[in-house]
């Protein structure tokens, strides 16, 4: 019994690794944009397709795709932090929500255009397993778990001690103030929206190896999962999004190997329902932001 | 079709009021369009009027309330299986069925709308997203009453009995004018909701909560009451919906169906009436016009959104009571609205 | 902007957009018009891809071939999204816009639901190739709609021939995991049927939905539950992540995969041949199939298209069209009533064997059981696919 | 006086913000017809006493009564509507994008219309209700003298129109006692005058009591009988405007903060 307990936290942490990466981004963009990213999937889309087509025509090596991937992800939401993310500060929200959805809709039928339709395989990676007694597990998922926790001290450092990591917790805070003291709140934007949606491409490169299967839609279903992430997290949060992300993990891991997987995917949002029932503000306070 | 929020206009000597005669003139168009339209173009206007139901729900949280609610596609999917559930185990014409979602929608709102609007802005959102979510997961779960993925199929066109007599609907031309009346009938109801000192509440509440809860407001029961009436306006749509595409199933839970509604109260103006309406149209022109060019429809729709969002953030009713005023022989001083 | 350009754009864009409405496809008189259903936006278009590019590939090969009498094929794509209300707009669309004389779609079994009524009151032909709901059958032909038919196997003669094979093989104790989709549950809910009369049993039941990659908590649960194999009704981009899991959860050549979900091709054998060892699949097509037709088909389809590997709805929609050619040959006509009559009639020599079509308008096609044999999909035998209709 | 009960009765009014007791036990009591005052450096608490008060913030301790009801737990709209007790804020807030007399028949409706379902209503009835309601608006609009604006959107107009419409607002249901925040801040000295005039016709034709925070101390001296001075949160001294002035307490109070 105890090994089978394991195993499922072990999974759990192991999907969560993923979603913490994808959501960090998302709730950083939150944070000084106050809008919330329905495109943030497509990104971790692009950062796989950009990591498979150069594997696969080129045949760079894997850690090389990785960098290539994260790095053209980043120079397109560049452009479209430049000409619509920047635009959208201030913004209603409902306004914001149609405008990323219909940047959703831009960039994934974009590369359905460009790439064709049909699904691709990634074949590459370390997909070998290791085994701990009975517990098996791919020798990537153990990297995903180690480069979370490393994007997470990261993230930790960058907004402590850099310039521009104050500069995004300020504006997070309190976006009033920081036009007096001189931040330029355009700026932070787009450097957080494209560290965030780096982040998200990264998290897509390095989890296509177990994932396999590449295609334009692949991102909808990582924008799902997210949300109540963020949500649970306190918005804007980056250790309760760490937390939540976990929690979240496991919790479908548990539903999975007991209920059955058909329910995994309302997991999220009925763990978020019953949060926000019991703590209407998230778990970790919004105010502790970064 | 003015603006409930806009303010009396000033009595100046007016040139000529056309307002009437374009009114009639446009009563006609909509009553006569199936005589030299073709079916596609009639069937797209049907499509506009199913989904201009919950947008109007849509349009009273977020232009009147100030709410943004995304759960109007869980209730539209609740309407559709409801009259789906209807005509396949009872029988039951499409009056008592419309009535029975309607009715559905509204109760399932109710426990949902206690909890959920404790919540404010991004949480509210997220939960009510949440709500389309979970009832997809039940339609597709619970498969002794919805058969799951396999959906209700074969739904029978709209079908009204009296006593002996029964007419169904059966080509798109009778559909359109199911559609039209249903959809004018929402639109009258809705105009009613709005024009009430109830709607004059819920614009209160838009404008500032606290404003008007210290006026003695109670707003919580306001937008409990705006989410519940939307949940009907919503579930109406959806029995349409069932009956007139003659399938209900998970599918319809898709964000494309939320996005629909959210473009059409976005693009037409939201707080206007005339605005969602014309935004139902234009809607479905867009999505039906770009169909010319396969490939890049979806691109360019997304890129449609943007175009909305940014350059006409209020929507096309501006431009509309503009004309509006225009046809009635005045002409507003700019900046004054 | 000033309120001029503005005003000008407005104008300039809301013609623009009611003209199109009203602006039909350029086709010329002669051709024989087949309209295309299928999602080609968003995530199910990584299904529709592969239909389209089938179908266009068979057109292709018509025309070359001369035509049908010298009328060349011309398809029109329309994008369904894999929602009923989209389906039916492009439905409409190419029937009354586009005026086409047939229509081939759609892949989600929803979609094709809801087209059927309206391909009936056109009276035009709908011929689906993708969707394996029984209910598109059984309320076809003598069921109802006259105008619909279905070159695609349904669930029941898959699930029988399955699980009669499996029982066969010495496995009785399944572990569901299929996809939550009316193919999946439907597949599972006929096994069911039979499980009795074949002394199995299912042991758990899990469904994925559409786009899942995570399977090791489910996975970790099978393997310390009682199952001797694991049933799956998946989809084909799936089955390699399952089948990688597998391996790493430890499953990988203890418990063999049964069902239906590309099991054969070469990419998923590749992706974990260790966990796709012993798998058996009963398939419509696969395209290892070694028959002159089908290698012809995948050795084209990858020429033409990049090296991609074909897949079963690349096939079913290129051997559709094929087969929807021939009719019209064989009536000579494009009017739906005698192509319907020559699709009743039908002897259609594809490449698995010979179709034909019964009272439902339901193929009858042959289904190959196979069996992955050291990393080679092996044939084991073949399945006459009849429905038996039951009262609904 | 009806029977010697206050309109307003505050007992132990207490309220923490974590380490920092912005309101601590303080009692106040008004009076029928009286305009009391409550003065108060920044920061003393004034403000929050006002939120405990009338429903907005919950207090940690304390009994209010109004009219020797206990209305410590009534919601902010509750408050209003059945107790007829209206406040003001100290930021302004009109709904801007509606005209002025849009705003008053707002502020009215609720208590024309008992509940929320009646609000509903489409009837004969509903539209001769809403009449009046208009014809008692374009009345009060004369009374703050704001005519000329009457049908302008709210949010057009200056700071001091817009807290005449507020007080106007006020005034719409026939209020047993209104609390303003600060009503001269940062208005025009024209306007000051006809507020003052407004309170005291309010107070003395219409009958309504007034709690009043002000640091404008010439309007205090005016128009108040009455005045409490609070002091970080706590009621320093009480007496005529005259009497807290000359108070050395006081003045230490607002020069030594």
């Amino acid at each position: 019994m105890m090994t089978i307990f394991l195993e499922q936290i072990l999974n759990g942490i192991s999907t969560g690794a993923v979603y913490a990466i994808v959501a960090v981004g998302m709730t950083m963009i939150f944070g000084v944009l106050r809008a919330i990213n329905f495109a943030h999937g497509e990104y971790y889309m692009l950062g796989t397709f950009g990591g498979w087509f150069v594997i696969s025509t080129i045949g760079l090596p894997y850690p090389a795709a990785v960098i290539v991937g994260v790095v053209v992800t980043m120079a397109i939401a560049y452009v479209i932090g430049r000409f619509v993310m920047q635009r959208m500060i201030g913004m209603p929200e409902e306004g914001s929500v149609v405008a990323t959805l219909g940047i959703a809709l831009i960039l994934q039928n974009t590369v359905i255009l460009v790439f064709g339709g049909g699904y691709k395989f990634f074949s590459a990676g370390y997909i070998e397993p290791v085994f701990f007694g009975d517990i098996g597990i791919a020798q990537q998922r153990l990297l995903i778990i180690a480069l979370c926790i490393a994007v997470f001290v990261g993230l930790e450092l960058l907004v402590t001690y850099s310039r521009m990591g104050k500069a995004m917790r300020a504006v997070s805070q309190n976006v009033e103030a920081c036009a007096v003291v001189g931040i330029d709140v355009r700026t932070v934007v787009l450097s957080t929206f494209v560290l965030g949606t780096g982040l998200a491409a990264f998290s897509g490169i390095l989890t296509a190896p177990v994932n396999v299967s590449v295609y334009g839609g692949m991102g909808e279903i990582i924008t799902f999962k997210t949300l109540p992430i963020i949500v649970m997290g306190g918005l804007g949060n980056v250790r309760g999004t760490l937390v939540a992300a976990m929690i979240l993990g496991i919790a479908e891991s548990f539903v999975a190997g007991n209920f059955g997987l058909q329910y995994r995917d309302s997991v999220g949002f009925v763990t978020l329902i019953l949060m926000l029932l019991w703590r209407p503000h998230g778990l970790f306070s919004a105010r502790a932001r970064f | 079709m003015t603006d409930s929020s806009s303010i009396p206009a000033d009595t100046r000597p007016q040139t000529r009021d056309l307002r009437t005669p374009v009114s009639i003139l446009l009563f006609l168009l909509a009553l006569c369009s199936p005589l030299f339209l073709g079916t596609y173009a009639v069937h797209a206007l049907v499509i506009a009027m199913i989904f201009l139901l919950p947008a109007h729900g849509l349009n009273l949280l977020v232009g009147y309330t100030g709410m943004l609610s995304l759960a109007q596609a869980a209730f539209f999917g609740i309407g559709a299986y409801c009259a789906a559930l209807m005509a396949t185990h009872f029988d039951t014409s499409f009056p008592v069925n419309l009535l029975a979602a309607v009715v559905l929608a509204m109760a399932v709102a109710v426990p949902l709308g206690i909890p959920a609007l404790q919540l404010r802005a991004t949480s509210f959102v997220m939960c009510t997203l949440g709500f389309v979510i979970i009832t997809q997961a039940i339609a597709k779960n619970w498969i002794s009453v919805t058969r799951g993925d396999m959906g209700l199929s074969g739904l029978p066109k709209p079908t009204f009995s009296l006593g002996g007599l029964s007419w169904t609907a059966s080509t798109a031309q009778q559909s359109y004018y199911v559609a039209l009346g249903l959809a004018a009938l929402a639109t009258f109801v809705f105009w009613l909701i709005v024009r009430s000192p109830a709607g004059r509440n819920l614009i209160a509440i838009r404008e500032n909560e606290t404003l008007a809860e210290s006026l003695g407001v109670p707003t919580w029961r306001y937008r409990l009451a705006a989410f519940v009436l939307a949940a009907g306006f919503a579930g109406a749509g959806g029995a349409l919906y069932a009956h007139y595409i003659s399938v209900a199933s998970p599918l319809m839970f898709q964000t494309l169906y939320t996005t629909t509604m959210l473009i059409i109260v976005l693009g037409g103006g939201s707080g206007s009436i005339s605005g969602v309406v014309i935004g139902s149209i234009l809607f479905v022109a867009l999505s039906e016009g770009l169909r010319i060019a396969p490939e890049l429809r979806m691109i360019a729709y997304g890129a449609c959104l943007l175009l909305l969002v940014f350059r006409f953030p209020q929507g096309f009713a501006p431009y509309l009571s503009k004309l509006w005023d225009r046809i009635g022989g005045q002409t507003r001083k700019e900046g004054s609205a | 902007m000033t309120v001029k350009t503005e005003r000008a754009i407005l104008r300039a864009g809301t013609l623009a957009l009611f003209s199109v409405l009203a602006l039909p496809n350029l086709v010329k008189a002669q051709d024989i018009v087949v309209g295309l259903v299928s999602p080609n936006s968003g995530a199910n278009a990584r299904y529709g891809a592969f239909a389209q590019r089938g179908a266009a590939m068979a057109a292709e090969e018509i025309n070359v071939g001369g035509g049908i009498d010298g009328r060349m094929i011309k398809i029109i794509p329309a994008d369904s999204i894999c929602t009923p209300v989209e389906g039916v707009s492009a439905t409409q669309r190419l029937i009354s816009q586009d005026e086409v004389d047939f229509i081939i779609g759609d892949i989600c079994s929803s979609v094709t639901l809801a087209m059927q009524p309206l391909v009936e009151d056109a009276g035009k032909l709908l011929v689906n190739a993708a969707s394996s709901n029984p209910e598109i059958t059984y309320k076809a032909g003598v069921g109802g709609y006259q105008h619909s038919f279905r070159n695609y196997p349904t669930d029941e003669i898959r699930a029988k021939a399955v699980a009669e094979y499996a029982v066969e093989k010495g496995y009785s104790k399944f572990a569901v995991l299929s996809v939550d989709s009316d193919y999946g549950r439907g597949a599972i809910t006929y096994t069911r049927k039979y499980l009795d009369e074949l002394g199995a049993e299912f042991v758990s039941e899990d469904y994925y939905k559409e786009g899942e990659v995570d399977f090791r908590s489910v996975l970790t649960k099978i393997r310390n539950s009682e199952a001797d194999s694991i049933m799956v009704y998946g989809l084909a981009d799936t089955t390699p992540i399952i089948a990688r899991q597998m391996i790493e959860t430890g499953l990988a050549g203890k418990l063999p995969l049964l069902g239906n979900g590309e099991f054969s091709a070469e990419a998923t054998i590749q992706a974990a041949p260790k966990a796709m060892e012993g798998a058996i699949e009963a398939a419509a097509w696969l395209p290892g199939y070694d028959s002159e037709g089908s290698m012809a088909f995948v050795a084209d389809y990858k020429a033409k298209y990049d090296g991609e590997e074909p897949n079963n709805h690349a096939y079913g929609h290129w051997e559709t069209m094929h087969m929807l050619a021939e009719a019209v040959d064989a009536a000579d006509s494009t009017d739906a009533e005698a192509v319907i009559a020559a699709l009743q009639g039908i002897q259609f020599a594809s490449p698995m064997g010979t179709i034909t079509f019964d009272d439902h308008h339901q193929a009858i096609r042959p289904l190959l059981m196979l069996e992955i044999r050291e990393g080679e999909p092996v044939i084991t035998g073949s399945v006459a696919g009849e429905v038996t209709y039951s009262e609904q | 006086m009806s029977g010697g009960v206050s309109v307003l009765d505050i007992k132990g009014m207490s309220k923490s913000y974590g380490a920092v007791k912005a309101v601590d036990d303080v009692d106040l009591h008004i009076d029928h017809g009286e305009i009391l005052g409550l003065i108060g450096p920044n920061g003393s608490g004034k403000s929050t006493f006002f939120d405990c008060t009338t429903g907005l913030a919950r207090p940690d301790g304390g009994k209010v009564s109004l009219e020797g009801q206990d209305i410590s737990d009534w919601s902010l709209n509750r408050i209003a509507r059945e107790g007829r007790m209206l406040r003001s804020f100290q930021k302004t807030v009109v709904f801007k994008k509606l005209n002025v007399e849009e705003n008053l028949v707002i502020a009215g409706q609720m208590f024309t219309f008992g509940g929320v379902l009646s609000t509903f209503g489409i009837g004969r009835g509903t539209r001769a209700k809403v009449k009046g309601l208009r014809e008692h608006a374009r009345e009060l609009i004369s009374l703050v003298g704001l005519d000329q604006v009457a049908h302008m959107p709210a949010g057009n107009l200056s700071g001091g129109q817009q807290k005449l419409i507020q007080f106007a607002s006020m005034l719409m249901p026939d209020p047993r006692l209104i609390m303003l925040d600060e009503p001269m801040a940062g208005i025009n000295p024209k306007l000051i005058e006809r507020v003052v005039e407004t309170i005291q016709y309010a107070n003395q034709k219409m009958g309504v009591s007034f709690l009043i925070i002000e640091h404008n101390i010439d309007v205090v001296t005016s128009l108040c009988s009455r005045t409490i001075v609070l002091d970080r949160g706590r009621k320093l001294c009480e007496g005529t405007p005259a009497q807290v002035i000359a108070n050395d307490q006081v003045r230490e109070a607002y020069l030594g903060g």
